[in-house]
């Protein structure tokens, strides 16, 4: 058995390793494509090491160098970190596979390059999950930005430059503008950016300030894609789609709402915001997106671009949670983000796999198809259902949670905002399932069968299943967050 | 070149006094007024009055546009040779106290040396001063 | 013996041997071999430059008596942590862009006038050393002449590529001039009340002389003076052409070294000549030091994101980093004397790397680097382009790079002072230095190539230097604990008195 | 008032020394002219530290015995010694930057310069492929 110093190094460093050695591995693409798996499997047993001795009470700490005083490159697991350390490793498997069947079925260039960068986006992902305080954070959140910039580039079109460029000006500059200055605040204020169960910044600050630092965190990750800086997000759609996945399930939105969560619980503290009220601004712009993006999303006729505005609907779910700011909604949030990730890979993974097989992009064309590509279109409707929060799939459980804490903290509006948006998630959802399975064929197209892109969309989808009735282990991590 | 006789001869006549008398305002700098800088100064004078008359290449004909700058380096390092010396001898930089061991002939020797120095750097750059404006013309149309 | 006399004599040391190299570097028939020299004469000083960083940073002041003369009566030089601290980062610097200098000026200055270039180079950091270490006031006008005059020919020596570096050279010159006449006179009046020239007896004998007008007359003379030199708004108009159209390899120095000469010796105005009259002091820190740093931020901030050519941009910026600095140091407590000195250091690093790369450009693309020429040069020159971007991280002061230090410990001194107006101004002038960063690397990464560009080549001689200051933005980013406890000394040093 | 002024008359006529110089620099066009004014100014400094060193009375600082002797102050005399150095060489360098902007530009009046300037630069690259922007 490893130790836990052992198995962080491993987590941290696995993905690293293998974007280092991807380029030289590239001699022979069987090898090449083999490493992004292997190292998600190894990152994933470190990644289930560490949340098993979180489980157990332990903090696994790795520190690396001090800069100043107060100031460490520390890494350190919260029950929080643990859970999306696993998220994001676990998934990687399951992306490497498919990506690889992606590129291939679609005869992509620069595979290596894409291999590597998107390894270290996994590695960035990682290290801002077991990050073991604001500043490291930070540091990793802004790599994982720049590391990402050539996947959603990766076409070298005048489209997709002009989208990286939307991705990079909203992510940098929200982050270095004003994510920035919130954490060098944190700092001058406390003397420390550690994050200490229970929050540190009550009688550090000046209550009547704490709304204003909470919307320099809020508006500062703009990975969470709360509106109005949600524009990135649809724009970096041009991005080949193990790409979204990468962005919506895995890493990069995952990495803004888990950085939201982080600082609510372990900086600002449940308490000291729901005494304050600071947040409260925040429970209706969140809910105020949540709606806004669904109807947008209904608009949508691109199956990715539907897909997008859903996910900034469902990320706003999780920052709605973490502006209620009790102890049920917060846990919500936290289930949200792991089911909400197998849910939205599930369909990202269908929509690259009606693209790669068919060559379809566009929700009308889909009537009649779902008899050609069966596997997807059940994966598709499985990954759906999950969303909505229908049982006996796990994404009923993180909304259920969301409903009881807004209920128990007395916003009876919110509660019909969740359950207005569910039926629009019923409506642009489904949609695309039901023209496929029950309308009559207008396209005939050629479907070619790449078994590397079907196997991952419903192994998720299987996993989504699963999630509902193994809930425990994430329940019991999530618990651990609130209890200080 | 200027063809005026009276130029000519007075200046034949001045060149050599003038640089008389800088030698003794060099030389006399130690223990009373005077020094490198004026007399380098005044020697420059003679050889810019030189070339005024008799034009700017016979002026580099005695001391042409190589050796002058040699002299500038000499001169300086003439300056920093003092110092080093005295800092190899377990004095600080240009302390002439050091260089012989005793107060009177170290000040002596030190000053003189370095006024020495000083004085060829100054003739040299102030030449070189008056050879590059002078000339400029002349070496741009070349 | 000669060990003892070495060491003995390190102060001396660091500025003879770059002024003595220099004429030799002149008449040397060989370019390389100038450069050789040069190189020698600016590794020595840094040799140097650590030993008494070594020997002060426990608090011990070496008082070098030029001549063996006692002060006040001879010239005193003066290390301590203060000017230890910066005569490391200057020498450091200028060791390094010396090694970066090589191949730049091969390209951009003809071989006939290289041996002249470098002895010219040589004068500057000789004269840039001796101007921090000098404890007599009058002595410190001529080394700033030295530094200066041999800056001006280094400037001029652009007009190879671009012939407005002549006339950049020619504003900095009679600026230049009046500033230091202006210190001068300055120097003068306190000479009339206090009768002597060394600094620590102006300091001792000041508050009992009675000066009345003449020593405000005098103080603000000086101060102006060096305001001038230092490129403080509003008279920092000479610095942004003469650093956009000097040679590169003169811009990285300049940028690096130069101005923080300058700042220093600002500082040891306020702070040690003047420390026996903190009256005035106190009122020109706060109502007029304070002001013109913020200012300069602002117009050097703004400037900058108008700017189209490169090197005039980040020429710009280094006038508003001068701000920060001088901001740090006006605020004249321990915590904003250190930040001051902390960006002296760390501002050093992020313009000597932005210059450097900014050179490895110029010298590819044959060309002046602005925003048109320089379009999608992140892939055709990764690796230089790379060390660029790590430094415009550290310049927009992003976490785990130097310049993150710096704004970290600027804002909390100014915290510390309760001046949240002069804070305010300083996080949004921050915020919009962002702006002209962002500008130049969204055209340098995310353009494409324009059609039928020339392939560019990569200048690996510069790679050393330029990649040991990019990984020093890294390196002092993550273990900021030398700097921080050196300018905390710095700090002491100047407001312990004394000179 | 008039015994006051005519007692520092040295101190007047350095400030109008002064003045007229540091005018010069500021509002003549003329390069040549603007490094004249320059001379003037840093003069009339040198007047100022050597009417500083002035003893009333004073002879040479040279010693001759007599403890009766007025001295008048060396130090200001040597201070200036370097100074004029200093300014020669600056004067010097300037000149020759002029010389070299009249070769460049054509002109050694500024707004002639700054109009010179936006038209195009000479450029003169070593480089083959080298093309100076704008």
């Amino acid at each position: 058995m490893m130790s836990l110093h052992t198995a962080m190094l491993v987590g941290l460093l696995a993905p690293l390793v293998v974007a280092i050695l991807t380029p030289f591995l590239a001699v022979r693409h069987v090898w090449r494509d083999a490493a992004g798996p292997i190292g998600g499997v190894i990152t994933f047993i470190a990644a289930v090491h560490v949340a098993l001795a979180v489980l157990d009470g332990e903090t696994p700490r790795l520190f690396v160098a001090q800069i100043a005083e107060g100031l460490a490159l520390e890494f350190a697991v919260t029950p929080l970190g643990a859970i999306f350390g696993l998220v994001a490793s676990g998934l990687w498997i399951l992306a490497a596979l498919y990506s690889v069947g992606y590129m291939r079925g679609n005869h992509e260039k620069h595979q290596t390059r894409f291999a590597a960068f998107y390894a270290v986006a996994v590695h960035a992902a990682m290290a801002v999950a077991w990050s073991g305080n604001l500043l490291v954070l930070f540091v990793f959140y802004e790599i994982l930005t720049f590391s990402t910039y050539p996947l959603v580039t990766h076409k070298e079109s005048a489209l997709a430059r002009n989208a990286g460029r939307l991705y990079m000006s909203i992510l940098v500059g929200t982050s270095v503008v004003l994510l920035l200055p919130a954490v060098v605040w944190v700092w001058l204020s406390t003397g420390t950016l550690d994050f200490r169960p229970g929050g540190y910044l009550a009688g550090q600050i000046d209550p009547a300030m704490a709304p204003i630092l909470l919307a320099l965190f809020a508006f500062g990750v703009g990975k969470a894609a709360l509106m109005p800086i949600h524009r990135w997000l649809p724009a970096a759609m041009v991005a080949p789609t193990p790409v979204s996945a990468l962005l919506h399930a895995v890493a990069v939105v995952k990495a803004g709402v888990f950085t939201i969560l982080t600082v609510v619980v372990y900086v600002f503290g449940i308490d000291f915001l729901a005494e304050t009220g600071a947040a409260d601004w925040l429970v209706w712009l969140s809910a105020f997106t949540i709606l806004a993006s669904s109807m947008v999303a209904i608009t949508k006729d691109d199956i990715k671009a539907r897909l997008a505005y859903s996910t900034i609907s469902q990320l706003s779910y999780i920052v709605l949670g973490a502006a209620i700011a009790s102890s049920i909604a917060v846990q919500g949030a936290t289930l949200h983000i792991v089911m909400h990730a197998a849910g939205k890979i599930t369909l990202f993974f269908c929509a690259g796999a009606i693209y790669v097989q068919a060559h379809l992009t566009k929700i009308s064309e889909l009537d009649g198809q779902g008899r050609e590509m069966p596997w997807v279109f059940a994966a598709f409707f499985i990954g759906a259902l999950s969303i909505i929060g229908i049982p006996p799939l796990g994404g009923s459980w993180s909304k259920f949670m969301l409903m009881v804490g807004a209920v128990d903290s007395g916003y009876l509006v919110i509660l019909g905002v969740l359950g207005l948006s569910s039926l629009l998630n019923v409506y642009y959802l489904l949609e695309p399932v039901s023209r496929g399975f029950f309308r009559p064929k207008v396209k005939t197209v050629e479907v070619t069968s790449h078994p590397l892109v079907v196997i991952p969309p419903v192994l998720t989808a299987i996993l989504s299943l699963l999630l509902f009735f193994y809930v425990d282990f994430f329940a019991a991590l999530a618990k651990l967050m609130v209890i200080s | 070149m200027n063809q005026n006789p009276v130029f000519r001869v007075v200046a034949k006549i001045l060149f050599a006094p003038i640089i008389m008398f800088g030698l003794y305002v060099q030389f006399h700098g130690d223990f009373g007024p005077g020094g490198g800088f004026q007399a380098g100064v005044i020697i420059a004078a003679a050889f810019i009055l030189h070339a005024l008359v008799f034009g700017l290449q016979a002026g580099r004909q005695i001391i042409s546009a190589r050796v002058n700058l040699w002299m500038m380096v000499l001169g300086v390092t003439i300056y920093g040779a003092v110092g080093i010396v005295s800092m190899a001898k377990g004095g600080l930089f240009l302390d002439y106290t050091a260089l012989t061991g005793s107060v009177g002939s170290g000040q002596h020797i030190g000053i003189l040396v370095v006024e020495f120095g000083v004085g060829l750097t100054v003739t040299s750059v102030m030449l070189a001063l008056f050879h590059a404006f002078a000339g400029f013309v002349e070496d741009r149309d070349k | 013996m000669m060990g003892a006399a070495i060491l003995t004599n390190l102060p001396a040391l660091l500025v003879v041997v770059p002024l003595l190299l220099a004429p030799f570097s002149a008449v040397l028939p060989i370019a390389g071999l100038a450069w050789v020299l040069a190189l020698v004469g600016t590794g020595i000083s840094f040799l140097a430059a650590l030993m008494l960083q070594s020997v002060t940073e426990n608090g011990v002041r070496i008082s070098y008596h030029l001549g063996n003369w006692e002060p006040p009566w001879g010239i005193e030089f003066v290390v301590d942590s203060a000017s230890s601290l910066t005569l490391v980062v200057m020498s450091g610097l200028g060791f390094l862009a010396t090694l970066a200098a090589r191949r730049l000026v091969a390209i951009e200055i003809a071989d006939k006038d290289s041996g002249k270039f470098y002895a010219a180079w040589l004068l500057v950091v000789g004269g840039l050393f001796g101007l921090v270490m000098t404890a007599d006031a009058f002595n410190l006008f001529v080394f700033l002449e030295i530094s200066a005059l041999a800056s001006v020919i280094l400037i001029g020596m652009g007009a190879g590529t671009d012939r407005r570096a002549l006339v950049a050279g020619y504003h900095y010159l009679v600026i230049g001039a009046v500033g230091a006449t202006f210190y001068v006179i300055g120097v003068g009046f306190i000479y009339a009340i206090t009768g002597t020239l060394n600094m620590g007896d102006m300091a001792s004998r000041l508050p009992d002389a009675a000066g009345g007008a003449a020593l405000y007359v005098g103080f603000g003379f000086m101060v102006a003076g060096m305001l001038v030199k230092a490129a403080i708004f509003p008279v920092h108009i000479w610095l942004p052409a003469a650093y956009g159209y000097a040679p590169s390899a003169v811009s990285t120095m300049l940028a690096a070294i130069a101005t923080k000469a300058a700042l220093y010796v600002l500082a040891r105005i306020f702070f040690t000549i003047f420390a026996g009259t903190p009256e005035i002091v106190d009122i020109a820190l706060s109502n007029i030091i304070v002001p013109l740093a913020v200012g300069g931020i602002f117009v050097g901030t703004i400037m900058a994101i108008y700017e189209a050519d490169i090197k005039k941009m980040f020429a710009h910026s280094s006038v508003a980093q001068i701000g920060y600095i001088a901001l740090g140091l006006a605020l004249a407590t321990p915590a904003g004397i250190s930040a001051g000195f902390i960006h002296i250091g760390n501002h050093a690093l992020i313009k000597g790397g932005i210059f450097m790369a900014i050179g490895g450009f110029v010298a590819a693309l044959g060309a002046r680097a602005s925003l048109e020429t320089i379009t999608g040069i992140g892939r055709r020159m990764p690796i230089t382009a790379t060390a660029f971007l790590i430094c415009g991280l550290s310049l927009a002061g992003l976490p785990l790079t130097a310049g993150f230090i710096s704004k970290l410990y600027l804002v909390r001194a100014i915290l510390e002072t309760d001046s949240y107006v002069i804070l305010a101004l300083v996080l949004i002038s921050s915020a919009l230095s962002v702006v002209y960063l962002w500008k130049v690397m969204e055209v340098m990464w995310m353009q494409p190539a324009p059609a039928r560009s020339p392939k560019l080549v990569e200048n690996p001689a510069i790679y050393l230097p330029l990649w040991m200051v990019a990984l020093g933005n890294i390196w002092f980013g993550i273990d900021a604990g030398w700097i921080v406890g050196a300018a905390r000394l710095a700090a002491t040093a100047l407001l312990g008195g004394g000179a | 008032m008039i015994e006051q002024l005519a007692g520092s008359w040295n101190y007047i006529i350095v400030i109008i020394l002064m003045m007229t110089g540091l005018f010069m620099v500021i509002a003549r066009a003329n390069l040549v002219k603007k490094m004249i004014g320059l001379s003037i100014f840093q003069t009339s400094v040198f007047i100022f530290y050597i009417s500083l060193g002035k003893m009333a009375g004073g002879t040479a600082p040279i010693l001759d015995g007599n403890p009766d002797t007025l001295y008048s102050n060396p130090l200001p005399h040597v201070l200036i010694l370097t100074a004029i150095v200093v300014g020669v060489a600056t004067t010097a360098l300037g000149l020759a930057l002029i010389l070299r902007i009249n070769e460049a530009f054509g002109s050694v009046e500024e707004d002639e310069i700054i109009a010179a300037k936006a038209s195009q630069s000479l450029a003169r690259p070593k480089r083959p492929t080298s093309e100076a922007a704008e």
